[in-house]
């Protein structure tokens, strides 16, 4: 672990500052045949998330009477990580494909779809840290796209200790060499955290700390999905911007 | 895939404000106190042929834990360090919820809870499990078997899996013309920095509870998983229901599970005969 | 093939007589979320066995519109066995989980539980020889817990040759170095053979003189499982014993 | 998991009472007597890339056993011993009720039966399947295709199995330099001991025939296989169906099985051409 | 690439011309529990071929209204081929499934079998190269030996390319050192190809050059399969050949 | 198990006749005329973290290739050739006809069309992809990801691996003391021989589409998929759906095919910037 992840100005192995995010950009509508759809880069991380439905459930048996359900795959491509992942679905995949469901569903209006499911897919197109806040980010806006009501638009990032030092929007090589990774999905509205997931060392201060920093940055993820929404929606007077 | 199928309907609503109510006295639906943990019993070395085991009791919840050391190469960017892997299994005798059939979500997520815990407290010094540097290290395999399921499978397997690190034996090897042999009759113990413990809350409305009931686990608006290493650092966190969790609630339970670690703590090292 | 299974004085590895039955401990009602269940120690092997049911059939298409399907997986723990077993099931066990359901389905009265289901759970936590046996043995108390009607409560023992001598009971090293194991299961009261295999070399006054064996030791065994019974059924005289 | 789908409605215990009144009188629905075999063919050499195959058809059913051999390392264990496996599978064509995909339970019954039957009784040679002692042995694959299922796959498998063992040849290695090479030309046959079969007997209340078609096996109370060697030793039993076994109809089994397996082995003698 | 495979005197490798087929043979009705059968043998290939149904779709949410489905498995025998063939499906056998199956179905009248299925099983014994399109050419003959309804019977064979040469029928020594390998299946009364593939390298004109020796011999074949059919439904004048 | 199950119902006979009646006075739906293409769009070096990717969109069907280099062994009887394979997944969120889980038949026929049409033509030089003879070569990974179904994915997968193949590079190593190691800021290109391309057309009664849509996929009498190389030599063939396929018709596609592979070439060139 003698790699130095801050240097001695404080910045990062990327130059950043610690509470710095990087560049992030989303693009909503970007695939032709989902019923929502979104693109988002965070830095060198890649993600599409698709929404298809709602729609009959399939296999029929596992439709329930009185709200719907959230079918929902994170997967990545196999040449999106460094050492290339085996084709199928690993034990990671699988986790967090259950708690980004988790997530989502907190805040889908599930009691208006009785008998339907809404399918959600994140495809990790490269993974340079943050897939799974990234991935929640679009997937959440590709629900808005789909026009599935929610009790508020969902945003994530995640906060990370390298050196010692908390660091915002941990990139790869921060998460492998340094001591912590949080990320962390807040409903911005109903200031509540939807998902939540420590791996590493922090005491309790930090923990808030981290937090705090976190719900910080969700405010402008959130201010920018409101945007790349807009972007798509907005009636362009007379020939603007795409 | 994962799928969401958790029903909420009215009779789940008519619970919740029952529940609800007793809180609001202190009181739970099995006369335990809020931030009071269910009976604890925890036997170690109960299969021979494993070189630790555990059996752990959390109220009705029974969780065996066997662990087995194999002799491997280490991975190639960690050339001087053991490695171990942390599998669980739900057993369809151990409630009519589960399949048999390869793990599900709930069972991966409970291998990888149980893996973090102790992985990111960094509770077993890997470095010291090197035979031979880049060639032989040992491997050693944690395999959870969640026997009977009365809620807070997550709290039960941590224990169940550090009590029988704890208590394990490793044969000790020496390289005898290039080649790896075990010393006759000599074994050493797992070399560990700390105990990590985990505590598993629910929130119900404004009120949190500790080691919860799966009755409380379908009334509750979420729950969540915290991990603790000796010095109250926390290792591993892990929100594993849908619902809201307010941030102040969050910090709420980072403060009562670190008091109830230590409760924990002091009860495993009871049971594996250190405390 | 040097080791000795039968010394100078005629006794066993473990210090048994050739006809000599290992310690064996049963106890009903073992576990909370079955409907039946049974805990069963011979020796050194160890078996929990689990009954859910009746119940509806799923998948539905396997349902029988005038009979009762029992299901039942025989299974051991990674742990269990002297080289650990890989995670899943191995082509052994869903050999033994066959002849397992076979034998406690002869006694079993499926015809009154049209379209349902019942479910054996055989969990071995450590196999020193006999897992099969001791697997019924601890089903069939399971099944007696759980109330299902039966014709007979099966009881079973493995007979085994080592050094050229019949033994009964045989344990692990004694399967692994001897010359054969004939896992028998017996309904005592109709005195018949439910379950019946042979591996290895046994002349047909072997197999004979083995059954006999055999019978008796069911006899015993069948005797402990009444006990068993008994002791979870039976009204406690004032605050006596467990 | 197994699970128990026979279907014994009122159709079956008609025709039970039918083959039982037949067998009063020693007669079987398809006229043979209670102790006959159906007409067993043994064609081998079938398969020309195989090293040994052998088409066997007993009455209407049908197996094919086509044996490769390759070069491996024998088990730390015995490491001087070749190494075998026996796989068999149902063909979708040989049966409406076998369907394609993975061996099921019944598939992987019939492959481990097989296997008993030869392994048990020592009928290979392992100990001579060495090339260089704890590195490379001789590794035998043996897999049974049912191609029409007719009754009574145990003993036709074990017939077709045993018959391309023993008509199999096997390279012969030398090792040049530190490597295995094959002796171009030179080939060995498989060394064996002995011939081992399979009797495959179905009970009918307080009769026993051998050799039982599918309807008779719906009716039976139950099916027992038993293997011998060619000194009349057993080397595997399996009662492969539910139902009553009388332990006194057993022991009648065991001495019918040893006069049908000294004709099976004839039989088989002449199919391989050393009869 | 230095195997020689045609000769000095035009020949190949197994003393054949360029445009001979291998000797082939045919019977129809070979298995017992099939609804139709056939067995084909090219050379050393070796297949047979089974057909059950119509019969009743399984699982039940696959079935048409309006017509049936066919079902295709092409499968080879571990020991079919020189190197051993690991158990289970291969992806080529699957991909050989779809084309074979989707060759079948051209000729099959489905709209006959509204909520029925037809199981095509197609197993390979020895594959010594043409075991697609002897596959096909025994599937015909099982589906007339069903009395399936066709517009016609499909016959197939193979062209390739070995040493610059083109060459009908290729064995399995061509196929592995030759340039090119080009099954291809016809429907010979309706005049039109319901298979083709191309592995290898072919120019425009040696395509269509293989295309008219593979029509050619697909007239024999056809002829063969008739006579093949003939034999088992001829009623025999008084005991006369088999 | 290959299942049918394409619904042909009366709508399809009203799509056919209204899409053959465009055809007639050289329409399509989409307003292409029948040999057209629709607009294709390449861009490379997409994913870093991959040695070599392309974007390629050919109309609203978007293909993601990404390729992987790592060093494995050769095959025996290749001792001195690198080894290449071809992986495609149906992503679910490229069609609601696509389901998660392992490749079906559509995924698998599609990577190894993929695979014959590069394979075939020799077009990767997998002779100069030795490290050291026997022991060491180049594997390269081709995983192609089908992001957008519109129709017509083997072309644009074709173009998308062969772009990712042609503007890739890989790690350069040299042999130090008896073990490999990459050479610090070296890399290369990968030798190519040809760009091979292919051409999928589609059969409506007598018209002869290129790059169809669903829909006239949907109506067509059979689908074609040709394989050319740069000097308009065949490399692979794939009739990919049923129907009848008159010779003279395919004789037709094969010239069609020629000049769109042409075509296809121009673009691909310009993509890669090599154009």
């Amino acid at each position: 672990m003698k790699i130095r992840l801050i240097n001695e100005n404080g910045l990062r192995v990327d130059g950043r500052r610690p509470d710095e995010m990087r560049r992030m950009r989303m693009e909503v509508g970007v695939l032709e045949k989902t019923d929502g759809s979104a693109y988002v880069e965070l830095g060198g991380t890649r993600i599409y998330a698709g929404v298809i439905g709602p729609r009959e459930v399939h296999p029929k048996h596992l439709e329930l009477p009185d709200k719907g359900v959230i079918n929902c795959r994170y997967h990545m491509a196999s040449f999106s990580v460094d050492e290339r992942k085996p084709l199928g679905m690993t034990r990671r995949e699988i986790e967090l494909s259950k708690v980004i469901r988790e997530a989502l569903e907190t805040v889908v209006f599930l009691e208006e779809f009785p008998r339907m499911m809404i399918d959600i897919f994140v495809e990790v197109i490269q993974a340079d840290g943050g897939t799974r806040t990234a991935g929640i980010t679009a997937a959440s806006l590709a629900l808005a796209d789909a026009g599935i009501p929610m009790a508020d638009m969902i945003a994530a990032i995640a906060v990370g200790k390298v050196d010692g030092v908390l660091v915002l929007d941990i990139n790869e090589e921060e998460d492998k060499y340094g001591e912590a990774d949080m990320p962390v999905a807040i409903a911005p509205h109903l200031n509540s955290i939807v998902l939540l997931q420590l791996n590493g060392r922090m005491t309790p201060e930090e923990v808030d700390k981290g937090l705090e920093m976190a719900q910080k940055a969700v405010q402008k993820i959130h201010q920018m999905q409101i945007e790349a929404l807009k972007r798509k929606y907005r009636v362009e007077p007379e020939g603007l911007e795409t | 895939m994962s799928l969401g199928l958790e029903k909420r309907g009215y009779g789940i609503k008519i619970m919740k404000n029952k529940i609800y109510e007793l809180l609001k006295i202190g009181k739970r639906i099995d006369e335990r106190e809020p931030l009071q943990y269910r009976k604890i019993e925890i036997s170690t070395g109960v299969v021979e042929k494993a070189n630790g085991s555990a059996l752990v009791s959390l109220g009705k919840t029974k969780i065996l834990t066997g662990i087995k050391v194999e002799v491997g190469t280490p991975y190639p960017d960690r050339p001087n360090e053991g490695v171990f892997t942390v599998n669980a299994e739900l057993l369809p005798l151990a409630s009519k919820t589960f399949e048999p059939g390869p793990p599900d979500e709930r069972a991966i997520e409970l291998s990888r809870i149980v893996d973090r815990v102790i992985r990111e407290s960094k509770a077993i010094e890997v470095e010291k499990l090197c035979i031979v540097e880049g060639q032989k290290v040992y491997m050693i395999f944690i395999d959870c078997y969640v026997l009977d399921y009365d809620g807070n499978y997550f709290d039960a397997s941590v224990l169940s899996a550090v009590a029988a690190l704890k208590t394990m034996t490793l044969p000790v090897y020496r390289v005898v013309d290039g080649r790896i042999e075990a010393v006759p009759g000599e074994e050493m113990k797992l070399p560990m920095r700390t105990l990590p413990v985990s505590v598993t809350m629910a929130l119900i409305r404004d009120k949190i509870v500790v080691d919860p009931l799966p009755a409380e686990e379908d009334v509750a608006d979420t729950v969540v998983t915290i991990g603790y290493d000796s010095e109250g650092v926390l290792s591993a966190v892990q929100k594993s229901s849908p619902g809201l969790l307010p941030v102040n609630m969050f910090k709420e339970m980072v403060k009562i599970g670190l008091d109830s670690s230590a409760m924990l703590r002091r009860r495993l090292l009871e049971g594996v005969g250190d405390g």
